[in-house]
């Protein structure tokens, strides 16, 4: 139950179009191999980028990740959901 | 006695190459290839072209704040219009070279044996060498994607032990310094597609300047802040201006093009002379 | 203001465990567990365990000269009888404090987020360690089996600018330093069960004295003359000698064990005082 | 065709039963994966492991390919074929 854990399954499935079909075939059981809470687990399969990234996880690897599930073309979509970089410093702007 | 004989600095952007608006990006690609004349023209013989990981190809388990190849080279791996993955011509001995003098000075630089780069060190290796491979590439990734972040003081130390590298190296080398990185943007956050012309100008003004200390002066909060996580990779324009002390630049093309996510700017550094 | 209170040097030599010749090897669990009475009666709060990796954790692609975890540990992911992979009850906040201040001093340490060790950090996590989890973990590789080596040089200043982190951090941290490797050994070459006693006899003798200089003199052929590539791994004894700068070290027990491969030597290092 | 091609795919080899198993089932496809002469492509089908110590590789790397393959009782099997490392250095002994 970590984030580095979480970190180290979305960059798992963020590079490997191989890892994401062993994901899509069985969710749970892939999920399964890393240290997470059933929360941190649902934040995955729901592949809720802004909490993701409010927890720490690196932009460029929530892109990747929501990308290699959805095409280039849901890059749109997943700024929509995205918070600022700003948000996440000091006093914001 | 080698010899750093100038830098570059250019942006690695994917957008600029996917074009997805279509626009025109005639003048972008010319000014690529206006540095690929200019390093003909200088008599390069190598590159070292420093460029960051975008988290595609270091692993959470070990994520170097340097790192330098020692062999082959090839890709970009994540393939774009315009870079198809290829071999990448490599220089293994400076590369060699230059690993154990940071070994003597005291830098702890991460190696690969072999290497498939992304677009970083892809984009400037195809658009920006010349296509003979007759000047050969150094591939140095630093850590300015992914955190923790490498000082920029450390990046500009970087760039100075090259040199000092290159000058101890027994070849007739030429070598240039290649910085590959956006100046303003904000990768996968709700600002993608901002630029901050503003904070650009100041870079190039810098760059211009030859004046390092104004950049090493920025916290990583004010870079994020006015430039976007992207523009933490200016590390890699420092890591040049390091190579090339009391050196002054020009700007050779800037645009915060509307095509792109960056702004985009292409700059020489000149040695003192 | 924290403060290393001691140092400790032990193998980590796989047969040890598996002792294909099921020999008597209890005086060699005796001496692991003697190193972990004495950290418990030194009051030790937290470990730096200093390893190196076998070629099994770090890939051709990224080969750290010095990696420090940043959180959860777990391992060894190679497990042997009598250890199991288990989590390890890490120290984060201690990690990330050596870090930062190892940038602000000039080392570039690759990072792990989390890690599944192999047995060059299991076995003393699991044996020297108590098994309430009250001296937690901060885990450091260093090139020693894999080359291009670290340099014994950087590896006694890694062991100092440890101390100094330490000593600087707030927290009120009694940490040891653990080196583990083998004397000398033979790893996966034509001499491997070969074991030069005169070879660890000078390490050990060089370690009591606390003179770091005798063993800083060697070259790296030297030491794959004398005791074999397995003993590039005195690198991590040099680094627990940097962080007791005028310390001087007893033998704990001595074994160039028929049951194992290597030269097996268990020792302390005190702080001067 | 580069002994760091060799090394990254006798580290492959090495370190995962999944990726020995896709090697043993096809072999020339697997081994077609990396820039390899046949020359070199012969050395790891045959498992020539003194042959590939010789062009520098890490002996700890080849002792888990071999031991990999053929289990843990094939050390003495191993050890055999292997040079020594004095025979590597300057003048030997
Ligand atoms: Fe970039
Ligand atoms: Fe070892």
């Amino acid at each position: 139950m970590s984030i580095n854990a979480v970190e180290q399954c979305i960059f798992d499935l963020g590079n490997s179009g191989r890892v994401r079909k062993g994901y899509s075939a069985e969710p749970e059981a892939f999920l399964a191999r890393y240290a997470l809470s059933d929360e941190e687990k649902a934040l995955i399969r729901e592949m809720d980028v802004a909490e993701l990234f409010r927890r720490g996880l690196n932009p460029m690897l929530l892109m990747g990740f929501y990308m290699g599930f959805h095409g280039p073309a849901s890059m749109v979509d997943y700024l929509s959901k995205m918070p600022t970089l700003a948000s996440t410093l000091g006093t914001g702007e | 006695m080698g010899k750093i004989v100038g830098g570059f600095m250019m942006p690695h952007d994917p957008t600029v190459f996917i074009n997805p608006k279509k626009l025109d990006n005639s003048h972008l690609m010319d000014a690529y290839a206006e540095i690929r004349r200019r390093i003909v023209a200088l008599g390069a013989t190598s590159a070292v072209i420093v460029g960051a990981d975008h988290y595609i190809l270091f692993t959470p388990k070990c994520l170097p704040q340097i790192l330098i190849c020692l062999g082959e080279l090839n890709g970009p791996v994540d393939q774009l219009p315009g870079l198809p993955g290829r071999p990448i011509p490599h220089n293994a001995a400076l590369a060699g070279y230059i690993f154990d003098h940071a070994q003597d000075v005291g830098f702890d630089l991460a190696v690969a044996r072999s290497l498939g780069v992304d677009h970083a060190i892809g984009a400037p290796a195809h658009l920006c060498l010349p296509e003979d491979g007759s000047v050969k590439t150094v591939a140095v990734y630093m850590a300015s994607g992914v955190a923790p972040y490498l000082r920029l003081r450390r990046a500009h130390a970087f760039g100075a032990m090259v040199k000092a590298a290159v000058e101890a190296a027994n070849d007739e080398e030429r070598v240039v310094v290649l910085g590959s990185g956006g100046i303003s943007h904000w990768v996968g956050t709700g600002e993608m597609g901002r630029t901050n012309p503003a904070f650009d100008r100041m870079v190039l003004d810098a760059i211009v300047a030859g004046d390092a200390d104004s950049l090493l002066a920025l916290t990583d909060e004010e870079i994020l802040r006015e430039g976007g996580n992207g523009a933490m990779e200016i590390r890699h324009f420092l890591a040049v201006m390091g190579a090339m002390p009391g050196g002054s630049g020009e700007v050779i093309a800037y645009d915060a093009w509307e095509g792109a996510v960056t702004g985009l700017g292409f700059a020489q550094m000149r040695p003192a002379a």
